[in-house]
């Protein structure tokens, strides 16, 4: 789960780069939604999207005659990648928008000149250049993906069964719900270690970048 | 081949008008330099000449061909560019075979050129190093290597020294001076340094705002400047311009008179003046002569060897008549 | 009790700075907490550290002799805040450290050559270096505090009564604990516009740097 | 007052000795630029004095007194450096006033300082603008401006014309050098460009790897270089160090003869060669002379006005015996 959005997550990010250079205005519409807290994102999309009684998918799929469909309920994991995906998604965009950014337009140039084409230009220049960019959106991603915690607990409730529960979750549900607070902590605590090995490498990554 | 011929080109960045209506032929096998102080267009004529900037109207010919319209790659131009412009995740080796790579060249025939040019151009020992190991007099030469290997009808350098220390600078400008009687290839070189223009050019391109203020062989500029722009901007020191009563007995608006061919004494002669700076180069003395009554400017003057004088002291000039330069109101040659 | 947090987190970051200063391992250590879960902080907090029986600071007050304290009963809002504080800290300590490195050495050397003792340093070079960066810190901050949400519902619940509800929270209860679905989605809109009024400031900020 | 005297100073940075015992005097009033290729711990010998680093031992003596642990702001000198390194949230107004401020200087004092320093500087249309705001020779004026108001017993300077391009070097050369001549203050700077050591100067010492050289006026080291790195790193062209056979004649392992020493004729002469690259400056022509038989790196000829020489041509040279530079195997002057 974790690594189809974090993957999912760069690509598109890494499309939707193209069209938005410079534009600020696009940019903050694309960037908002990074700012929206994962509770209500995840309750909005929950109540006013994918409800399959009043929700605008529904809407939308009896417009075109066809069957309203509980998004949260058939494909959950689908519905929370969905969701999380679309909160990531911008930052994601910002960060290799800013690298991309940095790129010298001189390279660009001289490629051209050298005779590469744009899609050449795309695989010799720019992805080797976003090459760390993306292990750091990936790495970060990984992180705050472990946690996700609201969207879970709002939207499904790591149901059915356990189709949708995640790490954190899991402690939640152990150590509250279940009041089982040894298999909480010791959950935590591989939580914890988990966490701070994919920290690790990011530190590097970042140290190697400030060097830079 | 590489004849390059530019027809009325105008170039606009919206309103901004860089390049009025432009026309300059480059012929075969010239060294052709495009000098001017910076915001002046240089650079990007040269981008219009390379196909990164589109012309507004106008028509760019190389060879005969109308290469207006056409992309960069297929003008068969190389460029060096100020930065260099190497690809950082690539080694020296990769960097020089990339345009060969995208022109599809055999590897056979890559490698051959790939040793070739860095025989010639000192890189053999570094081919397998990343453009970050290297010092920026080496990444200059594989910029260069990049553009040698494409075999380009003309090359292009867009002030590529600029980022170099002095000495080095020197160097440099001799091996592409080396490079050019070696190749006889086309080069076109853009820079706002006056000294790099005269040392290197066949011909040299003196721009101010868009406009071609003079063209001409680095001789020719010295020894007949068509305004006082030029007068000005190229020789160095600069030449000292004169308005006023002075100027006027010559029956003109402005004399000009370049330090070399001012005469100093301490005995006499037609202007007097005290010395301000006195610069000892061994070779030469440079002095700055203040309060001479011929207007606010201090003078300067060269004198070859040494001269005895110091900061404060009274000293006499005299041009020499057959050297002077005279311009009208409109900073037009006499 | 936003407003506290980030202010204080933000001062104690700035304190902190000094001693870091290109030391990798202390940096590491003190950036890892940004990085663990902040439901498994929260819980890790709870049962380790304040739980009256078990606690650490339990312990601790047995060992000096002093009356165990119930933090999370007793001083809710407090407890609350040290938690979030302790997890926000790491990175307004990292984005101000970055901020601190792009100062220019020479300009604290022409300062120490011109006369400036360290406190005139301080305050007349380093401050308005940083003004920006702290201006930054303090609107993420923000926006990201509108929705601790996890913390909140692992150690307190929100209670005793409301007294460290926060807007995020309140939607949770409104929405999903009593089911009032239409209050929930206000709060929800509301908490959007806010998040999103704070992210316009924060955007131009990131603007102006980009172009600096 | 502004004499240093530095004692048996030395300094390493951990293992590794930046500067091996070093003895210098420098006088009241003296211009002194320490010049030396990159790394010759030039830099870290103005920072020693400056007292931004601290010596390992040995003794620095500012007017006498022993200044060796003085923190940098007691010892009353005042620096300019390479990144002009002003606050950018200051005004120019503010960012002079800053060591006024800082060393509680009345405000009427402090107003009336900085008026004059605007004044002799041209900055006082700019005084409430930004630093961000100025062009680079602006903002190196505002940092001698800030250096100036402090009445400093002497002025540092770490290379303050580097970030500047070539025209404006030249300009701002000029007015640190009438600076000099109007404060009479100390002045030390640090450069790596020959030029600006032989044109500012009226002591220079030259450093290689820690250890000075030779410490000598211009004039000095233009005639009697002490060894063959000041003889080829003093001079513009470089001079001419020819070894071998040609050498062994004169009796010496090496001889140096500097390009403006050498005659050059296309009739007849003492060496001959063939002409490389030719640069035509108008004023003088540089010749560099391939296959002279005398080494492998080609010759540098100067020649006053022009010479209608080509690449390719064949050309005779004949030095000037009595400048000629005589050195031993060690590389020293006999």
């Amino acid at each position: 789960m974790l690594l189809i959005t974090t993957v999912g997550g760069t690509l598109l990010a890494l499309l939707m780069d193209q069209p938005f250079w410079g534009q600020g205005i696009v940019r903050i519409l694309v960037i908002a939604p990074f700012f929206v807290m994962p509770t209500v994102s995840a309750l909005v999309w929950k109540n006013m999207f994918m409800n399959p009684v009043n929700g605008l998918f529904a809407h939308l799929a009896k417009f075109f005659g066809l069957q309203p469909y509980d998004f949260l309920a058939q494909a959950p994991l689908g519905s929370i990648i969905f969701i999380v995906s679309w909160q990531w998604l911008p930052f994601a965009t910002l960060i290799l928008l800013t690298a991309l950014q940095s790129l010298d337009q001189e390279q660009l140039e001289a490629a051209e000149m050298d005779g590469a084409g744009p899609l050449s230009r795309f695989f010799y220049i720019m992805l080797p250049h976003l090459a760390r960019a993306i292990t750091v959106v990936i790495l970060i991603q990984t992180i705050f993906l472990l946690s996700v915690f609201a969207e879970i607990l709002v939207t499904t409730n790591g149901g059915p069964g356990v189709a949708s529960t995640n790490l954190t979750y899991l402690i939640y549900m152990q150590s509250l719900l279940q009041f089982d607070v040894g298999g909480g902590s010791a959950g935590g605590v591989v939580a914890i270690i988990l966490a701070n090995i994919v920290a690790i490498f990011l530190m590097r990554m970042i140290g190697k970048n400030l060097e830079a | 081949m590489g004849r390059i011929t530019l027809d009325k080109v105008t170039k606009s960045f919206g309103e901004v008008n860089v390049i009025p209506p432009l026309d300059l032929t480059i012929n075969d096998g010239e060294f052709v330099v495009f000098v001017g102080p910076s915001g002046c267009g240089k650079s990007t004529l040269l981008r219009l000449i390379a196909g990164l900037e589109d012309v507004t109207s106008g028509q760019i010919r190389i060879d005969g061909e109308d290469a207006t319209d056409m992309p960069p790659a297929k003008r068969g131009l190389a460029m060096v560019f100020q930065s260099y412009a190497l690809y950082p995740h690539m080694s020296v080796r990769k960097n020089i075979a990339f345009p060969m790579k995208m022109a599809g060249v055999p590897q056979d025939e890559q490698n051959r050129r790939i040793e070739a040019a860095a025989k010639s151009l000192n890189l053999s020992d570094y081919l397998d190093r990343r453009p970050g190991q290297l010092s920026g007099g080496q990444r200059q030469r594989v910029a260069i290597g990049r553009a040698i290997v494409r075999e380009p009808s003309a090359f292009l350098f867009d002030e590529p020294l600029s980022n170099l220390d002095a000495a080095l600078r020197v160097n440099m400008r001799l091996e592409i001076s080396e490079l050019h009687n070696a190749l006889k290839t086309t080069m076109i070189y853009v820079t706002h340094d006056q000294v790099e223009a005269m040392t290197m050019a066949d011909k040299i391109v003196v721009l101010r705002a868009g406009n071609i203020e003079q063209v001409g062989s680095p001789l020719d500029l010295y020894h007949r400047p068509q305004n006082e722009f030029v007068a000005g901007f190229i020789g160095s020191p600069k030449m000292n311009l004169i308005r006023g009563a002075e100027a006027a007995k010559h029956g003109v608006a402005t004399i000009g008179i370049r330090p070399e061919h001012l005469a100093a004494s301490t005995e006499g002669g037609l202007w007097q003046g005290t010395v301000g700076v006195a610069e000892h180069l061994g070779s030469d003395t440079f002095l700055h002569v203040h309060d001479h009554g011929l207007g606010d400017e201090p003078m300067t003057v060269r004198v070859d060897g040494e001269m005895p004088v110091r900061h404060g002291d009274r000293i006499f000039l005299t041009p020499d008549e057959s050297k002077l330069h005279r311009f009208d109101k409109q900073g037009l040659r006499v």
